[in-house]
C-alpha cells in the first residue's frame, strides 16, 4: 500500500495525500481548514479494506501525519509560542487542546450558520425604510463638550500591554519565583521550601517547584531532602555565596 | 344583509389588527409586541391577540405577504414562494457570498458576545481584520465599545439585521455551545465500526 | 358551496398577484408595473390586472396596509386612520448621548479639522464608515471637499448643529487639550504613534 496515494475525500480537499502535502507545503491551501482527523480514518479504512497489516505503510503514514498536525498547530497559534513557551509542556499541551476545541467548536457554529443561511436563503425582507414612510427626526440632547476631549484623550493614552493577564492567573511565571527565592537567598542562607510555598496554590506551588529546579540547574542552589516526601530545604550554594560575599564586602568597604 | 360583515369590520380588535399592519409595513425592523402596545396606544394583551391573528391572516401559502417572528420581534416579509421573483428586482448584500472567514468570525462574536478583532484572531490562529471589516459593512456586526474601557481594542456584537438574515427568533436559537461536540466522538465511531469489522 | 372560494385561491391572477404582495413588501421604492412585469416573469397587462385587485384589496378603511399610486410606481403605504399611531412609531425620544464610536469620530474631526474616512480610521485603529454615515446622517458633520482636489477621499467637518448641541459658538471654544500637544498637527502625530502600536 503506498500511503502517498492515499485518495482523500475531505470537506477542503479531495485528491491523493501526496497532492494535499504538496499544496500543503506550497500554502496553496490553508492547513486550518484541513481535517487531518478524517485523513486518519481514510487512511485505517483504506487499511482494513486491504485486510492486512502493512507495518510500512503504518510507519511512512505517521511520520507525515505527524509532521501534518505540528504544522497544523503552530499555524493556528502563530504568535503564541512565546506565551506558550511560559507554560509547562503539560500544561502548554492542555492549553493548545482547549484552544483547538474551542476552534473546532466555532467551526461548527460556522457550519451550522452557513447550513442556516441556506434554509433561510428564500426570505425576502426590506432593509431599511418602507418607500412612503416619514423619516423621523433624531434629536440629540445638549452634549457637554468635555466628552470630546475625553474621547480624544482615551484615543491618544497608551493602550494596555497586550494582556496574557488571563494565562498568568493560571499559570505564575516562572521567573517570578526565580526573582523571589534569589532574592529570600541574599538574606539568609537556607529555607524551607515547603514553608515558603505552602499556602499558594497548587499550580503556583508546581511552578515555584520548577523555579528550583531552574535554580538548581544554574548551580545557584543546593537542594536537600531527608526523605521522599520530606520537607525540602533550599540553601545557597557555597561557591557563588563565597563570590557575592566577597562583592558584597569590597562594595561595603569602598 | 351586509349587516354581520360591517359588524366584522367595526369590531375593536380588528381596528387595532389594521393598526399594527400599518406600523409593520412602515416600520424599518421587526417591533417588538411593546412597541406596537405603545405606538396603537392599546395593551399588551390586546395586542397580542391581534398578532395571533394577523399571522394567521400573514402566512406562507395564503398571502405573499408573511408576518414573521423574528429578532425579538414581528416583521413582514415576502413569502417563500416568491423568492425568485425578489431574486430578479432585489440584491442581496448582506448574505451574498459570505466566506468561511466571516462565518467563523460571525459565530465567534455570536457565541463569545461582544469580543475585539484580537479576542477573534485568537480563537481562529489568523487575523481577523478584513472578515471583521467585511461584517461590519454588511451591518452583520457592530461595534459594543472599547475593552478595558476607553483606549483598548474595540468590541463587536452581532446586530439584530444577523439574527433577522438567519432568521433567528433571538441568539438563545442558536444551538449550545456545549452541543456543538468536538466531532471526536463521531470519529471514535468510525474507528470502531472499523475495528468490529476486524474482528468479525 | 366553497367551490367558487376555491376557485378564486387557485386562479393563476390570484397567484400573481401574491407574488406583487411579496415583492411591493419588500421593496425600499415604488415600483412600476413594469419591474413588476419582469419579477413576476408574467405579462404586463396581467400585472395591471393583478395590481386593479390589490388596489381594492389594499385601500383605505378595508386594510391597514394601502396600495398608493404614486409619481415611480406603486408602493405599500400606512393607512390615513393609523397615522397617529405611526407618529407614535417614530417619534423618537431625545437622545441623551452618542456611542462610543460616534463621539471618537466626532472629536476627531472637531480636534484635527477636516478629515477623510481613512484619517479616522487610521486614528481609531478600526473602519469609521457606519459612525461617519450616522453623523452625517443626523447633520452633525458634513461634506468638506476632497483630498487632493477632485479625485481624492471626501473630507468631513462639522456642521452649525453640531456646535448648537454642545454649546460651543465655535470650534475655538473646544475644551484644550494641550497635555497632548501643540496644535492639531502635534496631536495628530500622538494619535498616529498610538494607534500604530494599539494594531501591532
Amino acid at each position: 500500500m503506498i500511503v502517498r496515494e492515499l485518495e482523500l475525500d475531505l470537506d477542503a480537499f479531495e485528491g491523493p495525500f501526496d497532492l494535499l502535502l504538496t499544496l500543503v507545503l506550497r500554502e496553496e491551501l490553508e492547513l486550518a481548514d484541513v481535517d487531518v482527523a478524517g485523513i486518519v480514518v481514510a487512511f485505517v479504512e483504506r487499511l482494513e479494506e486491504r485486510g492486512e497489516l502493512d507495518l510500512e505503510a503504518c510507519g511512512e503514514f505517521l511520520v507525515l501525519v505527524a509532521a501534518l498536525l505540528e504544522l497544523k498547530a503552530r499555524a493556528l497559534f502563530p504568535d503564541e509560542e512565546a506565551e506558550l513557551g511560559e507554560l509547562e509542556p503539560e500544561e502548554a499541551a492542555e492549553e493548545l487542546a482547549r484552544r483547538l476545541a474551542e476552534y473546532r467548536r466555532m467551526k461548527e457554529a460556522a457550519a451550522v450558520l452557513a447550513e442556516r443561511l441556506e434554509q433561510e436563503g428564500d426570505r425576502f425582507f426590506r432593509l431599511g425604510p418602507a418607500p412612503l414612510a416619514p423619516r423621523p427626526e433624531r434629536r440629540l440632547a445638549p452634549q457637554e463638550p468635555e466628552l470630546l476631549a475625553a474621547a480624544l484623550r482615551a484615543l491618544a493614552a497608551e493602550p494596555p500591554a497586550v494582556s496574557l493577564a488571563h494565562i498568568e492567573r493560571r499559570f505564575p511565571p516562572v521567573r517570578r519565583f526565580v526573582d523571589r527565592f534569589r532574592a529570600l537567598l541574599a538574606g539568609r542562607r537556607r529555607f524551607s521550601f515547603d514553608a515558603e510555598v505552602g499556602e499558594l496554590s497548587r499550580v503556583e506551588q508546581a511552578v515555584a517547584f520548577l523555579a528550583l529546579l531552574e535554580l538548581r540547574k544554574a548551580n545557584e542552589i543546593a537542594l536537600e531532602q531527608a526523605a521522599p516526601f520530606a520537607p525540602i530545604q533550599v540553601s545557597r550554594q557555597e561557591i557563588r555565596r563565597k563570590r557575592e560575599s566577597d562583592e558584597a564586602w569590597t562594595a561595603r568597604s569602598a | 344583509m351586509d349587516r354581520p360583515l360591517r359588524l366584522i369590520s367595526t369590531n375593536p380588535l380588528d381596528r387595532l389588527a389594521r393598526t399594527l399592519e400599518a406600523l409593520l409595513v412602515v416600520a424599518g425592523q421587526p417591533l417588538t409586541p411593546e412597541d406596537l402596545a405603545v405606538a396603537a396606544d392599546d395593551d399588551l394583551e390586546r395586542v397580542e391577540t391581534a398578532l395571533g391573528l394577523l399571522s394567521e391572516r400573514y402566512r406562507e401559502g395564503r398571502s405573499g405577504i408573511v408576518l414573521e417572528r423574528v429578532a425579538g420581534g414581528y416583521a413582514f416579509r415576502a413569502a417563500r414562494d416568491a423568492a425568485l421573483a425578489c431574486e430578479r428586482l432585489f440584491e442581496r448584500p448582506v448574505q451574498r457570498g459570505l466566506s468561511q472567514a466571516a462565518l467563523e468570525t460571525l459565530s465567534i462574536v455570536a457565541y463569545l458576545g461582544p469580543c475585539s478583532r484580537p479576542d477573534i484572531a485568537r480563537v481562529r490562529g489568523v487575523s481577523a481584520d478584513s472578515a471583521v471589516a467585511g461584517l461590519v459593512e454588511r451591518g452583520l456586526i457592530g461595534e459594543a465599545g472599547r475593552e478595558d474601557g476607553a483606549g483598548g481594542a474595540v468590541r463587536y456584537r452581532t446586530t439584530p439585521l444577523f439574527e433577522r438574515v438567519f432568521g433567528l427568533e433571538s441568539l438563545s436559537e442558536l444551538p449550545r455551545l456545549d452541543d456543538l461536540g468536538d466531532g471526536a466522538d463521531e470519529i471514535r465511531d468510525r474507528l470502531h465500526a472499523v475495528a468490529d469489522q476486524r474482528t468479525a
